[in-house]
């Protein structure tokens, strides 16, 4: 049973247990919720002391498919280091929860759930094995379908957790069928072999990383997948932070990021997933510009965000992704759980009812604007660190020396630059929304409790360091690089460059001179324009998916009910009638009866006469 | 002028029962109580086996000139006595509840039972058409005689006409098939009519005569189209009667069947068809009428036509590499054994119930399990084993024997002919079974009291085919290598 | 005399025998039609017995056969027909349709 | 083969008390059920028994062998036999015939007369394990055949709704697949002049010409096909899932419908080679239409009960997808999918009983929402079993799905391209499923939950259910529990075929 094994196991033992004795007391319930990602948080640290992870690889020595439980892990910077990410965020979620769901009669499910969340995205994160990558992957997803329908007294509760799972089932059929071509392909289900192997094969590796992208796409809410992420905010605000901000949704994005080298075989995919993140990252900042909705702008904006981190990707940059991925993980958690503190405290979540809450709830007030500072990418926050590693991956693609072409790595970086500016509009907006001008609503509002203040501080923090540690070559850039099973040559340095800083803050510049003049109330608008509600794109769906299914459904069902049924129930029925018919030769009269025999003889004559003569 | 010798051992069978016959009608002249006709009938049957077993490979009858014998005894020959005389004495169990109750009289009762019967253990062993000819129609005439015994009841007498009327006119048509059988090839005797058979081509003549043969045999046996009389005759007649038509004048029936294919061996590609379509039609429309049928008698005598069609498939099944041989003859007799248990048994809790309750249609059997769950359990048993359906185990390995033979010889649409009849004879024997176990519903039937005297013999009837069913069950070589026994 | 006329009077009288059969209504001339066919069949037995003059002389025994039992079939019908009449006062076969298929 | 009285008992065993109970006096209501758990509990004994001492090295030849001459002019032997393939389908038999038992004891559905039902159901139990366990065709027939009269009547006595018209579509059908399968076993019996299925698998079947193996394997499948079901031979799945009693369905498709797929295994790829080859891309196809028609059709039923049934036509297509790849992957994901199928439609199954049994209907129109908060235990049982039932990696009912798939990238035959598009097919199949399994939750679980009316799961429920539970996590984590044991038997049967391919 290796170290990263135990990582998995014990909060998923900490959500059985849970679930057993949840049920007895709340506060027993709460520890074990907290001891589970804790404990997985601890293991962590461990890891990461032994830095130089020398075999990262630990498998069962066991291939082919026929297997005992995959139980091969990984260890290396990528996976540590993501590790560590996630049970931070998720122990402090957990400890949030205790304050947020003090009123939640299911609190004890909704904790083992939360528990469970974390053991599947652990096992995605440390798979050594496609078969425990694909186990962790759609265990992360019952989790979410589970979590967003916590409450489900509540109609959209309902509606938004089955779209969340089809929406993500849809692409994980990608997802599941290119598994199935590379174990395949490779004949092998271990990561890093069966990586190698299909890196060396273009067509399977596009064909394979292909198919994957499908599965990242439905998993981080890309466009066209994109549509469940909104409304999942119909979930309790803990998990819209830990799951639908920091960690599921970047799972998507860390499963690239494993499997990179195959990606960088297949050109053609990376280019389409550029073009797919910068639709995605500007159509979502601008969409979330026009939200009613406190926790949709935030949505909105985590769609745009992960655009920022598959258009690393797409750009050849593994390290500016994963970058991104851990610092949006802080603020975006951050942002998430202050407005958690917002509803929990106001009692809803439009921005109609939320306003000069400044003075009310200084520490989430403060929490909160260090969190969009960060968002917007302003200095020194860990945002615009990340956000400027990704705009240097793009120049270094546009000037050509990546192996993606020139023209894509020209249209992330005049696509970010935008984007940048829509985010420092939408930013402003929300800010002021939420904490300038006068104080819509009623009723008295105090400070969130200090267990659900407490986490958005400990948040705070490297939201604020995280950036630093990008400066020099040998801390993270080397950490994620540190025996990665497959090196990608040197590690460089994430430092910005002068001229992306020059963009960006021009960008931003004009951003907050949009955002201040739509802070107006009346610019809030009720959502219900066609901007509010994301394009079209769910009338899209419901007209090119859903209906026709339900058609489908239909004829199936009418051609089972009538076609098949009749003819089975009719043959019943034919042969009764047959008998009557036959009956009806019997009338009783025994002169009938010789007759009909005596033709039949007379018949069986002539015929046996003729087939004898021939 | 040889004087023939006549070997009496081998006609034992024949004259033991014959004699048994007139013992039978002396003793209830002389005791004036049927009871004692039954037994005398009885004790003629135990007699009669060993006899029977006994004669095995003899040959009497036999004339001068080209020593053809006209009476061989051979195993195949020996099962069928066998299998006719165990039947008489179920039925005669069976019939001693009537006779006991003056319904029926007792000592022509047996005496006419006996007579045919002397016939119907004749028949196995012929080996010409002449003696054939005669014992038919010694088997048929006393049971015309036995169906219109029944008395106070109009349509026995009708019912007897109905059998009658069918009989000489079919065996008229099989005298005339004999006559151009023997205008073409000269002889009367099987052997020769096999040489005949072997050395030349069926001539018109000879193919018109070997179909109309089959007529009395059709007749005989009830298979569609000759089939009209059945249903009505087993309604006129008293059960014991109508069990004794389905099962012992059958089994005579299938003896010249297989008498007559065996001769014309040679000739199989001609009359194979003939017999394939016969028992197609036969299988097909005996179960599809059996669906609508609500008394208890005409469904069985309609199940017992669709049976006859099943046991004529080994005969009607012979082309290509399969011809008419030991392994075909020995399906039938296996199928034969089966279905006699299996149906005597129905027909025997059939005439309990009748006696007792009244009873007619077979869906007042409500709630029989609830009054009687011996008889119901016996009875469901039986109904099984009829439709194939395990646990009535044998019905369904017989079946399996039977279909071998046109799988075996590629009589594709024979062997799909039969799996569809099969399923369509399941629904009703299930439908009357299910009848049994249901609820009874509110109005119960009044059981009227229960007849005291005879009324055991009919059980000892239905526990002996019970018996033999689940033996057969268990130990099916029993019944399917009867013919290997002897 | 060429073995066909006889053949042709046994072909004949066997025709007229079973129209009686199946078109009288009086059930006596039914029997009697029945006599007719058996007559039909001795006719052609003894023909073939002629032709084939074989030692058995197997054609001519099966014709006594057949009369008697021709004679046997005779007895039992009209014993048969009595009970008939005497449960129904009429022995016309057409009317004997007591028992029959319920067709619904 | 020490202790080769072991098969042997598990028949006589049942068959005996089922005797015993027939012949017992009305006093037996009272026992009949207790007499019930404990004949399926020596049952379950005996089947320990029989995985202790089968020996997992040598799982590709037959163990526990038991021979004796019964009919020969059949050439019938009653010659019992385990391997591999057919082992972890008999402990899945005696497992839930444990189950049921358990769960009849308090629970004998209306109208009672507890004796006659405890006996069909040991009736029903010997028919099954004796079809695993047959070596002989004829016999494998006849046990085939054991299993229709008891069902026929758990359905029409104990059953609901039109019942009776649903038990007769049930036994005709299946008698109709039954004759038609037993013409092709008569066709290999009178072709290789063997019935003994070791044999005819070892090679004797080869030598059958093409186009009798072809008549031969299409009749065999025609019959499977009705039992599996496979589509468009389904129709009487729905109705007869919908009218049984509880018990009776679980049994139903817990193992009934795998004796369908067993046949396939056992009997028709080893003894028919070259027609297997050559049916196999067709199976596939219906196999597929399977999975969707299946998947659709059960999104737009309006019953409970109907949902499971058509779900079930989905994944036997997955389990036939399996088998017609011919390779060893496909075909280990085919045997691994009928255990796991066997354990989460039986605990489905359950829980809907517990289901119809406290809210008296299972049709979406009458039945009451929220079972979430009005039955909590009962509400996260049918949370968890429809989760497993479409195919939650982690828990049993994936390994079967995605080995299938695996199996189908690279089937033995050489038809890759199409079996590639069959693959993606069937992928699409597994959103259909958890599409119609969350409207289940979404309708029955959740929704305005009313305040706690219902009872929720008693004691006897959790001791019936638990080892349904456990099994379908255990295999989940630790699919090589069954792969260990049908691997070696399944490369035999792949090796059979291998001679046959291009």
């Amino acid at each position: 049973m290796t170290a990263p094994l135990v990582m998995v196991l014990i909060p998923a033992v900490a959500a059985f247990v849970g679930l057993l004795v949840g049920g007895m007391s709340r506060a027993a319930a709460g520890a074990i919720a907290v001891a589970g990602p804790l404990g997985a948080l601890v293991v962590a640290g461990l890891l990461a002391t032994e830095q130089p992870w020398t075999d990262p690889i630990v498998d069962t020595g066991f291939h082919g498919v026929l297997q005992p439980f995959p139980a091969a892990t990984v260890v290396d910077g990528l996976a540590v280091s993501v590790a560590l990410m996630v049970s931070f965020v998720a122990t402090l979620v957990q400890i949030y929860s205790i304050g947020y769901m003090k009123a939640e009669p299911r609190y004890s499910s909704y904790a083992a759930f939360v528990s469970l969340f974390t053991a599947a995205m652990l096992a995605v994160v440390v798979a050594g094995d496609l078969l425990l990558l694909v186990v962790g992957w759609e265990v992360m997803g019952l989790c979410s379908y589970l979590l967003i329908g916590q409450n489900w007294e509540r109609q959209e509760a309902r509606r938004a957790a089955v779209k969340a799972f089809l929406v993500t089932k849809v692409g994980d059929i990608g997802f599941i069928v290119g598994i199935v071509v590379l174990i395949g392909a490779t004949g092998t289900t271990l990561v890093p072999n069966a990586v190698q192997a299909a890196s060396s094969d273009p067509t399977v590796a596009t064909v394979a990383s292909g198919l994957i992208l499908l599965g990242v796409l439905g998993k981080s809410a890309q466009f066209p997948l994109h549509a469940w992420l909104p409304d999942a905010m119909a979930g309790p605000s803990p998990v819209s932070a830990l799951i639908h901000a920091a960690t599921m949704v970047a799972a998507g994005v860390y499963v690239v990021a494993r499997f990179y080298p195959m990606f960088l075989a297949a050109p053609g995919v990376l280019t389409a997933m550029a073009v797919i993140a910068c639709i995605t990252m500007l159509g979502a900042a601008v969409i979330s510009l026009v939200q009613s909705d406190l926790k949709r702008v935030l949505a909105w904006s985590t769609v745009s965000q992960l655009a920022y981190m598959v258009a690393a990707l797409a750009v050849g940059s593994r390290d500016a992704a994963v970058f991104h991925l851990l610092s949006h993980a802080f603020f975006k958690a951050l942002l998430f759980l202050a407005a958690g503190a917002i509803i929990h405290a106001v009692g809803s979540s439009a921005l109609r009812d939320i306003g000069g809450l400044r003075r009310s709830m200084p520490v989430t007030f403060m929490t909160m604007t260090i969190g969009l500072l960060a968002l917007v990418g302003v200095f020194p926050l860990a945002g615009f660190f990340s956000k400027e590693s990704v705009l240097v991956a793009a120049e270094h693609a546009a000037a050509g020396d990546e192996v993606v072409a020139p023209w894509v790595g020209w249209l992330v970086l005049v696509v970010a630059v935008v984007t940048i500016a829509v985010t420092a509009a939408y930013a402003v907006r929300l800010w002021m929304l939420t904490w300038a001008g006068p104080r819509r609503g009623n009723g008295p509002i105090h400070e969130a409790p200090p267990v659900m203040y407490l986490p958005l501080v400990l948040l705070a923090v490297p939201t604020l360091l995280f950036g630093f540690t990008a400066l020099d070559v040998s801390a993270l850039p080397t950490w994620i690089q540190a025996n990665a099973t497959e090196p990608l040559g040197t590690p460089a340095a994430l430092t910005p460059a002068l001229v992306t800083i020059a963009l960006s803050v021009v960008a931003l510049l004009i951003g907050v001179g949009i955002g201040w003049r739509s802070r107006l109330p009346s610019a809030i608008g009720d959502g219900t324009s066609i901007l509010a509600r994301g394009l079209g794109v769910d009338a899209a769906y419901d007209w090119l998916v859903v209906r026709p299914f339900l058609v489908l459904v239909g004829w199936t069902t009418e051609f089972d009910q009538h076609v098949i049924q009749r003819t089975v129930s009719g043959v019943g029925s034919g042969t009764a009638a047959t008998g009557g018919r036959l009956q009806r030769t019997q009338r009783g009269d025994v002169q009938r009866y010789v007759s009909t025999a005596l033709t039949a003889l007379i018949v069986a004559v002539v015929i046996t006469l003729v087939t004898v003569a021939t | 002028m040889t004087i023939q010798s006549i070997d009496l051992m081998a006609l034992a069978p024949t004259l033991v029962v014959a004699l048994g016959a007139l013992v039978a009608l002396i003793a209830e002249l002389v005791t004036r109580r049927g009871q004692v006709a039954v037994g005398v009938g009885l004790v003629t049957v135990a007699v009669a086996v060993p006899f029977a077993v006994a004669a095995s490979g003899e040959q009497t009858l036999c004339s001068g000139v080209d020593s053809a014998c006209s009476y061989v005894v051979t195993p195949l020959s020996v099962a069928l006595q066998v299998i006719v005389l165990v039947s008489t004495a179920v039925v005669l169990l069976m019939a001693s509840a009537d006779i006991a109750d003056r319904r029926v009289p007792g000592g022509e009762f047996v005496f006419l039972m006996l007579c045919s019967v002397s016939g119907a253990v004749l028949i196995p062993a012929t080996n010409d058409l002449v003696t054939l000819i005669v014992a038919l129609e010694v088997v048929s005439l006393p049971t015309f005689a036995l169906v219109a015994l029944r008395q106070g009841e109009s349509r026995a007498a009708e019912a007897a006409l109905k059998a009658f009327i069918f009989s000489i006119a079919s065996v008229a048509v099989s005298l005339y098939g004999i006559a151009l059988l023997y205008g073409t090839t000269g002889a009367v005797s099987f052997d020769q009519l096999a040489a005949a058979a072997q050395a030349s081509d069926p001539t018109p003549l000879a193919t018109a005569g070997l179909v109309m043969l089959l007529a009395v045999v059709a007749f005989k046996i009830a298979a569609i189209p000759f089939h009209g009389w059945a249903p009505d005759t087993y309604q006129g007649a008293t059960v014991p009667v109508a069990a004794y038509l389905s099962v012992v004048s059958k089994a005579a029936g299938f003896s010249a069947l297989l008498l007559i294919t065996g001769t014309f061996a040679a000739w199989s590609e001609m009359w194979a068809p003939v017999v394939a379509v016969l028992a197609g039609v036969t299988m097909l429309g005996g179960n599809l009428v059996a669906l609508r049928q609500r008394l208890a008698v005409r469904l069985l005598a309609w199940s017992s036509i669709a049976q006859a069609g099943y046991i004529v498939v080994p005969l009607a099944a012979v082309a290509g590499s399969v011809a008419w041989g030991p392994d075909v003859a020995n399906a039938v007799v296996g199928y034969l054994v089966a279905y006699a248990a299996m149906n005597l048994g129905a027909f025997a809790v059939v005439a309990v119930v009748a006696r007792r309750t009244g009873i007619v249609e077979w869906g007042d059997y409500r709630g029989l399990a609830r009054r009687s769950p011996g008889l119901a359990v016996a009875l469901a048993f039986f109904l099984a084993s009829l439709a194939g359906l395990p646990p009535g185990l044998i019905g369904l390995l017989v079946k399996v024997r039977v279909l071998v033979v046109p799988v075996e010889s590629g009589v594709w649409w024979l062997a799909a002919v039969m799996a569809v009849a099969t399923v369509i004879g399941l629904a009703y024997y299930l439908a009357w079974a299910a009848q049994l176990f249901r609820q009874p519903d509110v109005d119960e039937r009044p059981v009227t009291a229960e007849q005291a005297t005879g009324s055991w013999t009919a059980v000892v009837s239905v526990a002996a085919c019970l018996a033999l069913t689940v033996a057969f069950s268990v130990a099916p070589s029993l019944a399917l290598g009867l013919v290997d026994r002897f | 005399m060429h073995l066909s006329l006889p053949l042709l009077l046994s072909v004949s009288l066997f025709g007229i025998g079973v129209y009686g059969l199946l078109v009288r209504r009086n059930a006596i001339l039914v029997l009697m039609s029945v006599e007719l066919m058996l007559n039909g069949v001795n006719v052609s037995l003894v023909a073939f017995d002629v032709f084939w003059a074989e030692a058995l002389r197997a054609g001519q025994s099966l014709a006594i056969f057949v009369i008697t039992i021709a004679a046997a079939e005779i007895g039992l019908g009209l014993a048969i027909l009595l009970l008939l009449y005497r449960m129904r006062g009429s022995i016309a076969i057409d009317e004997a349709t007591d028992l029959r298929e319920d067709a619904a | 083969m020490t202790s080769n009285w072991l098969l042997p008992a598990l028949l006589v065993v049942p068959l005996m008390a089922a005797g015993i109970l027939l012949v017992a006096g009305r006093r037996a209501e009272r026992w009949a059920t207790w007499f019930g758990v404990g004949v399926q509990s020596v049952g379950l004994l005996l089947t320990l028994g029989a995985l202790a001492e089968f020996k997992r090295g040598s799982a590709g030849s037959m163990q526990l062998v038991v021979e004796a001459e019964w009919i020969p002019e059949l050439l019938v032997d009653f010659r019992l036999g385990v391997d591999g393939i057919s082992l972890p389908l008999v402990a899945l038999t005696s497992l839930l015939g444990w189950c049921a038992a358990v769960y009849t004891v308090r629970r004998v559905p209306e109208p009672g007369r507890a004796r006659a039902f405890v006996g069909l159901l040991l009736l029903l139990q010997v028919g099954m394990l004796g079809t695993f366990m047959a070596l002989d065709l004829i016999l494998f027939f006849l046990f085939f055949e054991v299993v229709l009269a008891p069902m026929w009547f758990l359905i029409a006595f104990w059953g609901s709704g039109e019942r009776r018209r649903a038990a007769n579509t049930f036994i005709l059908y299946t008698v109709l697949g039954s004759v038609v399968m037993l013409v092709g076993f008569l066709l290999v019996i009178v072709k290789t002049g063997s019935a003994d299925m070791v044999e005819l698998a070892g090679g004797l079947g080869e030598q059958m010409s093409g186009g009798a193996q072809l008549a031969a394997a299409l009749l065999i499948l025609g019959g499977l096909a009705v039992k599996t079901p496979m589509w468009p031979f389904h129709t009487w799945l729905p109705d007869a899932h919908t009218s049984a009693p509880t018990v009776g369905s679980v049994l139903l498709a817990g193992v009934l419908l795998k004796m369908g797929t067993y046949g396939m295994v056992r009997i028709v790829v080893p003894t028919l080679p070259d027609a297997m080859v050559r049916i196999a891309p067709y199976l596939a196809a219906f196999a597929v239409i399977g999975i969707l028609y299946g998947a659709m059709a059960s999104y737009g039923q309006q019953d409970l009960k109907r949902v499971i049934a058509f779900s079930s036509v989905g994944h036997m297509g997955f389990v036939l997808l399996g088998i017609s790849t011919l390779s060893v992957v496909g075909i280990n994901a085919a045997l691994f999918g009928n255990i796991a199928h066997g354990v989460i439609t039986g605990l489905l199954f359950f829980v809907v009983g517990g289901i119809k049994e406290r809210t008296g209907t299972t049709a979406f129109a009458s039945l009451p929402r929220g079972l979430y908060a009005s039955a909590p235990r009962l509400g996260f049982l049918l949370g968890f079993a429809a989760v497993a039932s479409l195919g939650l990696p982690g828990l049993a009912g994936f390994w079967g799905e995605f080995l299938a798939l695996v199996g189908a990238y690279h089937p033995a035959v050489p038809e890759h391209l199409y079996y590639r598009a069959m693959l993606v097919l069937a992928a699409v199949g597994m959103v259909l499923a958890a599409a119609y399994f969350l409207r289940v939750l979404r309708r029955v679980g959740q929704g305005p939950g009313s305040e706690k009316t219902m009872d929720d799961v008693a004691a006897d429920e959790w001791l019936s259910w638990t080892p349904l539970i456990a099994l379908t996590v255990v295999l989940g984590l630790v699919p090589v529990l069954v792969f260990e044991v049908t691997d070696p038997a399944v490369r035999m049967v792949v090796e059979s075929v291998a001679g046959a391919l291009p």
